[in-house]
C-alpha cells in the first residue's frame, strides 16, 4: 500500500510541480547521481544538486538565508538540522511516511525526518592488527600501548567526530551534569592520538598505510571503504554502546520550489529507495518498514547509547570549543 | 605661420616659480632661441606655448589670438623633443602619417604628404623600418618629420641635439635650419648650448631663474650683454670687478678693485646709456672677450696695455688660449692658432693691450640669484 | 568649477576607479568590521576583548603561528627564489631560456591536488621517503613532511615564484657598471654581492616579501590539510564561521587584516627611507663574460635537477591519476596503471560544466581587471591627484586580506541587496564568483601595469596631443599599443590563478558557476583520489595550452608579470 | 703609478672586432686620451686595462707586469664610469670609503683619506647626502673622490663630461687636470670631444671602426694628422683632393680636382716624410686648417692666393666663420670675432690665402672603412 500511496502523491502533484529542484546533500557524487537519474525519468523535473560536507551545508544555508537557493538538503546527522530549524533555516513538512518512523528519528515539529542511522564504531587496519588484538570498547583505546597508533579526522569540521567526543562526555554527564571526567578522557586520548587529519581522505590513507592503525568512524563509510575501495579495513562495535546518529533530510526555508523539493523529499525515502541504499551504499534505514535487509546490518548487533541530543545541541559547541582550546595538545603535529 | 607672444607670463609649480615676468615678441617665421642653464626655465616656458602647462599668470598669444587655455591638441605646434617621444611600436612611416592620420587626411593625400616629409629628412628609404632600428639622429629627423608634416605654424625643438655626439651635431643643425628655411615656420629652439644657439638663431632669448636677460640677435647677445650673467654664459669673457674713477665726453675711467690699473673705455654712441649704467644701484665690471685682447711682445705706446705674464697655454684646436697674469688679475685671451703660437709660454712676460673700443661696462648681478 | 580640462579628465578617470573600490573592496571590509563589533546584538568592543584575554589563548596563540609560518614562508621563499633568479639571469648555459621558464610552474598546481601531491611525495608514506628508505635498506623513512615543515615546504614551493619574478625584474634592471665599478675598487665576488647587488635589490625583495607574508597569513589549503590541528588565523577564521559564530569570525579577519595592512604599510616606509633608485643615464648594459664551461655545465646540471623537483608534483598528480582507486591504498607503491580514472571522468555527462564555468568565469574577472586595472594604473602613474595614496592601499587591500575574509567580505556584503550590487541579492548567484576573482587579481594587474607604464616617457603621450590626437584617441592609439605586452603578462597571471581559485570558490560558488577547484574538491571527499588527480591534469594541461599560446603567438610571457 | 703597454692586442665579440692590432705605450703619470667616433672601441679598450674584458689576442702590461689575465679586483686601477656608477643606496662618504673598506683600512685612517678626498673634490659638506641628492657635476666629482681614494695606480675615466652641459663641463675639466696632477696618477681619459682631448691631454690615440691611427701630442695631431680621418674629425679643416704635378726640393705643386687650380706645399723638414706619401697608392689630400688661411680684400702679390666670392658667414662667438667660394670648391676660413668681421658678408668678393707652410699633403683613407 506504501506503492500506492506514493504513486497517488505523484500523480496528484504532478501538474503543479516546478520544473527544477536543487539539493544540497553531503551524500557524494555516486547517490546523487543516481537518484537524480532517477527522479528526473519519473518526474521530469530537473534536478540539480551540490555536494559539500554537512557542516558546510549548514553555514551555507545560513549565508543564504536572504536569497535560498536550495530546495531540499538531504543528509547531516540530527543535530546540524536541529541547530538549523532553531535559526529558522528549515520549513517543516510532514511525509507520508510518518508512521513508519520511530520517535528519535524525526523532529517533534517535523522540521526534518530520519533518513538512515550511522553507528560509530572502532576502525582498525586489518593488516595491521587482528581482531584479537583490537580494544573492543572506547576506554580501552586510552590504553598506552596504542600511543600513537591513533589517527582521526580533525573534530571541528566533522559532524561525525563531534558527535563521538559528545558522547565521550556525555557518558558521565547525563548523571554529573559536569564535563570534567569527559575532558579527562579525551585528554587521555589526545595523548595517545598521533595525529588529527584535515580530512577523511588522509586519514584512510595514513591507516591504511600503516602509518598509524586505529581509528574511530562512521560504520556505513568502513563497511563501503572495506567493499568498494578495497581498503584493508574492519571494525568493532565499542560494547559499552555507540552513539546512533540519525542522519535526515529537511526543505529549506523559503524553498523556491516547495512542491518538487517535496516530490523528492519522499522520493528518496521510500522502501525501494531505503532499500537500495542500504545495498549499495551501505546506509541502516530508519524505517522500520523495510524488508530483506542485507546480512551485514542484520547480524550486527548494535548497543546503542541512550542519548539526549538536544543536550548534544546545547553543549556541543562549548564542548568542542573546550576540546579544541584545552586539550587538543597544540604541538602534536610541530613534534615531528 | 604665426607670431608669439607672451605677457607678463609668469608659471609656478607649487612654491617655485620656474618663470616670472616674462615677455616675449616671436615674429612670424623667426627662428627664436631660448638660451640657458640647466632648469631656469626654458622648457617650461616651451611647454605654455605647447599648451602642456597653463601659465599662473600672463597671456600667451599666436597671431593676437588668445591661446592661454586651449588644449594642446588644438594648436597646431609642431613639437620634437628631446628624446624623440617616437612612437615605439609603430614604423617610421606611420610615426609620421600620426598626425596625419588624427587630422583625417585622405589615405592618397596623407601617403604624398608623409612621402614627402620623408624626402625632406632623407629618410624615404627607411620608412618601413621600426623606430628602434634607426641610430640618433635618423631618429631625431623621424621626430623632426613627424612634427613638420602637420605643417603647423609653429615648430617647437626642446633641446634635439642634446643627445648627439658633436660631429652629428654639426650635421643635425645644418637640417634643422635648411629644414625651416624651407618651410618658413616660426621656429622655438631650446637649447643651453651657447654656440648652436649663436651660430643658428635669428634672436637668442638669454634666461636664468625664470628670468629672462635679453632677448637680441646672436651678435647683439655676444657683443652688448646686459649684464655679467649673459656675458659670462655665452663666450668666454674676462669680467674685470671696477670702480667708475671719471667720465668724460667719449670715455670714461674705471679703476680695477686692487686700485693699481686704471682703464679707459669708450663710451657708446647711443646717447644716455653710459649715464644708465652709471644710475644703477649694482656693482659694475668691465668686459672685454678673449679674443679682442692683443698680446704684444714689447711695450707699444696706447692706452689701456698692461704688462704681465703668460700663467698657461691651452690648445683648443682652431684657437689657443693664453691666461696672462697682470698682478694677480687673470686675463684670458685667444688667438688663433697660426704659426706664432710657438711664441707662448708659461712664463713668458708678455704685455697686453684692450682696445677701449671692445671694452663694455655691464652691471654685476650674479649675487642676486635666488 | 573645475579649472582646465586635465583636472576634468582625471576626475573622470578616477570616478569609476574610486567606485569601484569603495563598492568591492573597501564596503565590503567595512560591512566585515561592523559585524564584528556586534556582539549579543549591540555593538561593542567585546568580541575583540574576547580575542585577546580569552582564557585558553587559542586565538592568540593562531596569530603568533600565522604571523610566524610567513615569517618563515617569506626567508624560505626568499632562499630558493632569489639564487634561481641569479643563476637564471646572470649565467648564460645550455637550456637557460627553458628553465627561466619552467621556473614559474609551481602556480599552474591546483591548491588541492597540489597539496595532495606533496603528501603522497614527501609525506611519511609518501614515494620519495619510501624509495630513499627501500634504496639504502633503512629501518625508517629518513624524512616526512606534516604539520609545520608541511606547511612551509608547500609555501616554499608555491611562493618562491614571487620572489623569482620580482627579483629577475629587478636583476635586468641593475646597471652592470655598478657591480663593475665595486670591482674595480677592489672587491671580490662576495662583498660585490653582499655589498652593491643585493642592496640594490632591496625593492624587489621587499616587494615579494611583502607578498609572500601576505599571501601565507591568508593561506588556506596549505594549512588546512597538511595541520588539522595546528592552528592558524585563516584555518580559525574558517572553523569559527562553519562554528557559526560569524562575529568571531569578523574579528578575526579584521585583526589577520590589520596585521597583513600594517606589514604592507611597514615595508612601504621601509622601502621609502632609503633610495634605491639607479641613477643611470641610459647606458647600455651589457653581460658580464661568460667565466669557465665547468660552471656553465654545473649550472645547467643545476637548473635540470631543480626544474626536475619542481616538476614532482605534477608527475605525482599524473602518476595518481593513473591508479585506479582501490589499487594504491595499504601499498607502499602503486601496482595497477590504466586510463580508468579518466574513462570515468569523461563518461559523466556533466564533466565539461565545471570546465566551462571556469573558463568563462576567469575570462570575465580579468577582462574586467584588464579594464579597470589599465585605468586605475593610469590614473595612479601618470595623472596627479589628492589621496593617491589612499588609493594605492586600497588597490592592495585584496592583496592584504585572505581570500577566506574577501569570500566573508561579500557575503556580509552582498546577501542582502545593496546599491553596488544594482538592487540584487549577489550572493547565491553566478555574479558572485567573477567578482570574487576580480577583486582578489586587482593588485596583480594594476601592479604589473604601473610597472610597464612607470618606465613609459611622459613625452610619447604628449607627442601625440602636440600632433593634435585627444586623450582617447593617444590612449587607444599610442599608450595602449605600447603597454599591452607588458600588461597582457600580468592579465595572464591573473587569468591561471582564476582558473584554478579555491578559497573563495568554496564560500560562494553555486550550482550554475560550480568551479574546477570544487569539483576536484568534491571527487576529494568522496574519496575519489583518482579522478581527483584526473581533473587536476584537465586543470593542468588547460593552463599549460593557455601559457603555450599566449606565449608561442602573441609572445606573452606570464614569468614577467611582477 | 704605472706605465702601460698594450702589444698587439686584439678584442672580438663573436665575429665583430671592437680593437685590432693595437699597440700602445703610455708613460708613467701621463695623461693619456683616446679619442674617436661613437663605437671605435676607446670603451673596449678601457675595459680590457680596466681587467672587465679580456683581450682575444695580444698583451696588456702594467710596468713590465704582465696583466692579462688579472681579474678586475687586483688591478689597482681607478675608474670613473660615464655614468659615475654611484652606489645609490650609500651617502656620499660611504661611497668614497668603499674601496678603502674593501682593503680593511683601520676606520681612523679611512675616515682621515676619505675626509682629504672629499675635501680635494671640494664635497666635505656633502659627506652625509644621499647620492641622489646631487646634480650631475657632484655626482661625478664623488665618482672622482671614489676611484682617488684608492690611491690607484692607473686612473681610468671613461667619457665623464658627456652628461653634463657644457659651463659644468669646462669646470669639470679643470678640476679634473689639477686632481691628476695633484695625485700625478697615469690617467687614460676616452672622450669623442676633441676639443676636451687637445686641451687636457699630454698625449692622445684617434680611435676610428677598431684601429688606432695616431698616437701623438695634441699639436702633433692637429698640425699633422696621419691622414683625412684624422685630420677631419679633429677640429674643422679644409680637405682638398689633389693630383701631385712636380716634386721640388724645398716644395712641391699639386693640382685641385677641378683642374684649374695649382697650390704650392712646402715640404716638411724632416727628410723622406714627403716621400713617403708619394709612395703611398691612396688618394691624396691638401689639408688645411680654416683658422690658417688668410682672407684679403684685394689681390696682393704671393704664391697661393685665390679669388673667390663669400658664400655664407656664420657667427660662432669668439669666431667667426666664413665659407669662401673658389670657383666651386668651398673653402672654410675662421677669424676672431674682431671689429673687422663686420666686413665679411654674403656675396662679397674677397681673395684667400693658403700658406705654403701650412698646407700639408696626406693619404684620405676615408673609403677604406669597413
Ligand atoms: N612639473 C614640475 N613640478 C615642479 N617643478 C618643476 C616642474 N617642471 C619644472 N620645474 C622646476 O622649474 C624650474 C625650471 O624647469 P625647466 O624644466 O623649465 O628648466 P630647463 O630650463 O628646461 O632646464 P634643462 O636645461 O635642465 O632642461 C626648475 O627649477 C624645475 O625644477
Ligand atoms: N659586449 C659586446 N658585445 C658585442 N659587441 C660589442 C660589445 N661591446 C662593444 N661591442 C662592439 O664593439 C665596438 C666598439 O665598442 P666600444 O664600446 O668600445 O665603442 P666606443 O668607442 O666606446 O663608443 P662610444 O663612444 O659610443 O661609447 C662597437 O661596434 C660595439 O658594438
Ligand atoms: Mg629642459
Ligand atoms: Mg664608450
Amino acid at each position: 500500500n506504501a506503492k500506492n500511496e506514493e504513486a497517488g502523491v505523484s500523480e496528484g502533484k504532478k501538474g503543479e510541480m516546478e520544473d527544477k529542484i536543487v539539493v544540497y546533500s553531503p551524500h557524494g557524487k555516486d547517490i546523487l547521481a543516481k537518484y537524480e537519474k532517477q527522479f528526473e525519468a519519473k518526474y521530469g523535473v530537473d534536478v540539480e544538486w551540490l555536494d559539500m560536507g554537512s557542516q558546510e551545508i549548514l553555514d551555507r544555508v545560513r549565508s543564504e538565508k536572504n536569497n535560498p537557493q536550495a530546495d531540499v538538503w538531504w543528509g547531516a546527522p540530527s543535530t546540524n538540522f536541529n541547530q538549523a530549524s532553531a535559526e529558522g533555516l528549515l520549513a517543516a513538512y510532514k511525509p507520508t511516511y510518518s508512521d513508519h518512523l520511530d520517535e528519535g528519528f524525526h523532529d517533534p515539529e517535523w522540521y526534518w525526518t530520519g533518513t538512515s542511522q550511522t553507528p560509530e564504531v572502532i576502525m582498525y587496519n586489518s593488516k595491521e592488527l587482528s581482531k584479537e588484538e583490537v580494544p573492543q570498547d572506547w576506554n580501552e583505546l586510552l590504553d598506552p600501548k596504542w600511543k600513537d597508533e591513533i589517527i582521526i579526522r580533525y573534530p571541528l569540521a566533522s559532524g561525525t567526530m563531534r558527535t563521538i567526543f559528545s558522547a565521550m562526555i556525555y557518558r558521565t554527564y547525563k548523571d554529573t551534569k559536569d564535563p570534567k571526567d569527559g575532558y579527562e578522557w579525551l585528554k587521555k586520548l589526545d595523548q595517545n592520538t598521533k595525529e588529527y587529519s584535515a580530512n577523511p581522505e588522509l586519514m584512510y590513507n595514513k591507516i591504511a598505510k600503516g602509518e598509524g592503525s586505529l581509528s574511530v568512524w562512521a560504520m556505513p563509510d568502513v563497511v563501503m571503504l572495506k567493499e568498494n575501495k578495497k581498503y584493508p579495513f574492519e571494525f568493532v562495535i565499542p560494547e559499552s554502546g555507540t552513539p546512533v546518529l540519525t542522519e535526515g533530510i529537511a526543505i529549506v526555508e523559503g524553498a523556491k520550489h516547495p512542491k518538487a523539493a517535496e516530490a523528492f523529499y519522499e522520493f528518496v525515502n521510500t522502501k525501494e529507495a531505503a532499500k537500495n541504499l542500504a545495498e549499495e551504499f551501505y546506509r541502516i534505514p530508519t524505517r522500520s518498514d523495510v524488508p530483506d535487509l542485507p546480512e551485514w546490518i542484520t547480524s550486527t548487533e548494535i548497543k546503542a547509547m541512550d542519548i539526549d541530543w538536544n543536550v548534544f545541541q546545547e553543549k556541543g559547541d562549548e564542548w568542542m570549543k573546550h576540546w579544541d582550546e584545552n586539550i587538543k595538545s597544540g604541538d602534536k603535529e610541530i613534534k615531528e | 605661420m604665426a607670431s608669439i607672444k607672451m605677457e607678463n607670463v609668469q608659471k609656478a609649480f607649487g612654491k617655485t616659480i620656474a618663470v616670472d615676468h616674462l615677455n616675449l615678441d616671436i615674429k612670424e617665421g623667426e627662428f627664436f632661441t631660448f638660451l640657458g642653464p640647466s632648469g631656469c626655465g626654458k622648457t617650461t616656458t616651451l611647454r605654455m606655448i605647447a599648451g602642456f602647462y597653463y601659465p599662473t599668470k600672463g597671456i600667451v598669444r599666436f597671431s593676437d589670438k588668445d591661446m592661454t587655455r586651449v588644449p594642446p591638441e588644438k594648436r597646431n605646434t609642431g613639437m620634437v623633443f628631446q628624446n624623440y617621444a617616437l612612437f615605439p611600436h609603430m614604423t617610421v612611416f606611420e610615426n609620421v602619417a600620426f598626425g596625419l592620420r588624427v587630422r583625417k587626411i585622405r589615405s592618397s593625400e596623407l601617403k604624398r604628404r608623409v612621402q614627402d616629409a620623408l624626402q625632406k629628412v632623407r629618410l624615404e628609404s627607411y620608412r618601413n623600418r621600426q623606430v628602434s632600428q634607426l641610430s640618433g639622429g635618423q631618429q631625431q629627423r623621424v621626430a623632426l618629420a613627424r612634427a613638420l608634416v602637420i605643417e603647423p605654424e609653429i615648430l617647437l625643438l626642446d633641446e634635439p641635439l642634446s643627445n648627439l655626439d658633436a660631429k652629428l651635431r654639426d650635421e643635425m643643425r645644418v637640417e634643422i635650419l635648411r629644414l625651416q628655411r624651407d618651410y618658413k615656420i616660426t621656429t622655438i629652439y631650446v637649447t643651453h648650448d651657447q654656440a648652436e644657439a649663436l651660430s643658428m638663431s635669428d634672436r637668442i632669448a638669454v634666461f636664468n631663474y625664470g628670468i629672462c636677460h635679453q632677448v637680441g640677435t646672436p651678435a647683439e647677445i655676444y657683443n652688448q650683454p646686459a649684464n655679467d650673467f649673459v656675458a659670462s654664459f655665452i663666450g668666454e669673457i674676462n669680467l674685470l670687478p671696477v670702480q667708475v674713477k671719471s667720465v668724460e665726453h667719449e670715455n670714461m675711467v674705471v679703476a680695477l678693485e686692487n686700485g693699481e690699473q686704471q682703464i679707459t673705455i669708450d663710451v657708446p654712441k647711443q646717447a644716455g646709456e653710459g649715464d644708465s649704467i652709471l644710475r644703477t644701484d649694482k656693482d659694475l665690471a668691465v668686459a672685454i672677450r678673449p679674443e679682442a685682447i692683443r698680446i704684444l711682445d714689447v711695450a707699444e705706446d696706447g692706452i689701456n696695455i698692461f704688462k704681465g705674464k703668460i700663467d698657461s697655454v691651452q690648445f683648443f684646436g682652431s684657437v689657443v688660449n693664453v691666461i696672462v697674469d697682470v698682478q694677480n688679475v687673470s686675463i684670458r685671451v685667444d688667438v688663433l692658432n697660426t704659426q706664432e703660437v710657438g711664441y707662448y709660454y708659461q712664463g713668458k712676460d708678455v704685455y697686453v693691450e684692450l682696445p677701449p673700443n671692445q671694452l663694455r661696462l655691464i652691471p654685476v648681478i650674479s649675487g642676486d640669484a635666488p | 568649477m573645475i579649472k582646465n580640462r586635465d583636472t576634468r579628465l582625471t576626475i573622470w578617470l578616477l570616478l569609476p576607479v574610486v567606485l569601484v573600490l569603495a563598492a568591492y573592496v573597501l564596503y565590503p571590509s567595512m560591512r566585515t568590521f561592523i559585524e564584528s563589533l556586534q556582539k549579543d546584538g549591540s555593538i561593542s568592543l567585546g568580541n575583540y576583548q574576547d580575542f585577546f584575554v580569552q582564557e585558553s589563548k587559542t586565538n592568540l596563540e593562531a596569530l603568533w603561528n600565522s604571523v610566524y609560518i610567513s615569517g618563515l614562508s617569506v626567508l624560505v621563499s626568499a632562499m630558493i627564489g632569489i639564487p634561481l633568479a641569479f643563476i637564471f639571469n646572470r649565467y648564460d648555459f645550455p637550456g637557460r631560456s627553458f628553465f627561466s621558464s619552467a621556473a614559474i610552474l609551481p602556480i599552474v598546481l591546483p591548491s588541492l591536488v597540489g597539496v595532495m601531491a606533496f603528501l603522497f611525495l614527501y609525506g611519511e608514506s609518501g614515494l620519495i621517503p619510501n624509495v630513499i628508505k627501500d634504496l639504502f635498506g633503512l629501518e625508517q623513512v629518513p624524512f616526512k613532511i606534516g604539520g609545520l615543515s608541511g606547511i612551509l615546504i608547500v609555501h616554499a614551493y608555491t611562493m618562491y615564484v614571487y620572489f623569482y619574478m620580482t627579483v629577475s625584474a629587478a636583476i635586468h634592471k641593475i646597471d652592470p657598471s655598478l657591480e663593475e665599478a665595486a670591482y674595480n675598487l677592489g672587491a671580490g665576488k662576495f662583498k660585490v654581492f653582499w655589498q652593491v647587488t643585493f642592496p640594490l635589490l632591496t625593492p624587489a625583495i621587499v616587494a615579494a616579501s611583502l607578498l609572500v607574508f601576505m599571501i601565507s597569513m591568508a593561506s588556506f589549503s596549505a594549512p588546512f590539510l597538511l595541520a588539522g590541528g595546528y592552528r592558524v588565523l585563516s584555518l580559525q577564521i574558517y572553523f569559527s564561521k562553519i562554528n557559526g559564530d560569524m562575529e568571531i569570525a569578523a574579528t578575526q579577519s579584521v585583526i589577520l587584516s590589520i596585521v597583513s595592512i600594517s606589514f604592507l604599510l611597514f615595508m612601504r616606509w621601509y622601502q621609502n627611507r632609503k633610495d634605491y633608485r639607479i641613477a643611470s643615464k641610459g647606458i647600455g648594459s651589457h653581460r658580464s663574460e661568460v667565466k669557465s664551461p665547468l660552471m656553465k655545465w654545473a649550472m645547467a646540471v643545476t637548473g635540470i635537477i631543480g626544474v626536475i623537483i619542481l616538476l614532482l608534483p605534477h608527475f605525482t598528480i599524473l602518476l595518481l591519476s593513473l591508479v585506479p582507486d582501490g589499487t594504491w591504498t595499504f601499498q607502499t607503491y602503486p601496482t595497477v596503471f590504466n586510463i580508468e580514472n579518466y574513462r570515468l571522468l569523461f563518461e559523466d555527462p556533466n564533466i565539461f560544466k565545471p570546465l566551462r564555468n571556469s573558463l568563462l568565469m576567469a575570462v570575465i574577472a580579468t577582462l574586467a581587471n584588464l579594464v579597470f586595472g589599465v585605468i586605475t594604473s593610469y590614473v595612479l602613474v601618470k595623472r596627479k591627484f589628492v589621496g593617491k595614496s589612499m588609493i594605492d592601499i586600497l588597490v592592495m587591500i585584496p592583496w592584504a586580506l585572505p581570500a577566506t575574509v574577501i569570500g566573508m567580505n561579500l557575503i556580509f556584503a552582498f546577501n542582502e541587496p545593496s546599491v553596488f550590487s544594482f538592487g540584487q541579492i549577489l550572493v547565491g548567484s553566478f555574479w558572485i564568483l567573477p567578482l570574487a576573482y576580480f577583486i582578489r587579481h586587482i593588485p596583480l594587474v594594476v601592479r604589473s601595469t604601473n610597472a610597464v607604464l612607470e618606465q613609459l616617457d611622459d613625452s610619447i603621450e604628449e607627442a601625440a596631443r602636440n600632433l593634435g590626437a585627444k586623450w582617447f584617441y593617444t590612449f587607444r592609439k599610442v599608450l595602449l599599443p605600447i603597454i599591452m605586452p607588458g600588461v597582457l603578462a600580468g592579465t595572464l597571471l591573473a587569468f591561471i590563478e582564476s582558473v584554478g581559485e579555491f578559497p573563495t570558490s568554496v564560500l560562494l560558488y553555486t550550482i550554475s558557476n560550480r568551479p574546477i577547484s570544487i569539483e576536484i574538491m568534491n571527487q576529494l571527499r568522496m574519496f575519489n583520489m583518482g579522478q581527483a588527480a584526473a581533473y587536476g591534469m584537465v586543470q593542468i594541461t588547460l593552463i599549460v595550452i593557455v601559457l603555450f599560446i599566449s606565449n608561442r603567438f602573441f609572445g606573452i610571457k606570464a614569468e614577467k608579470a611582477l
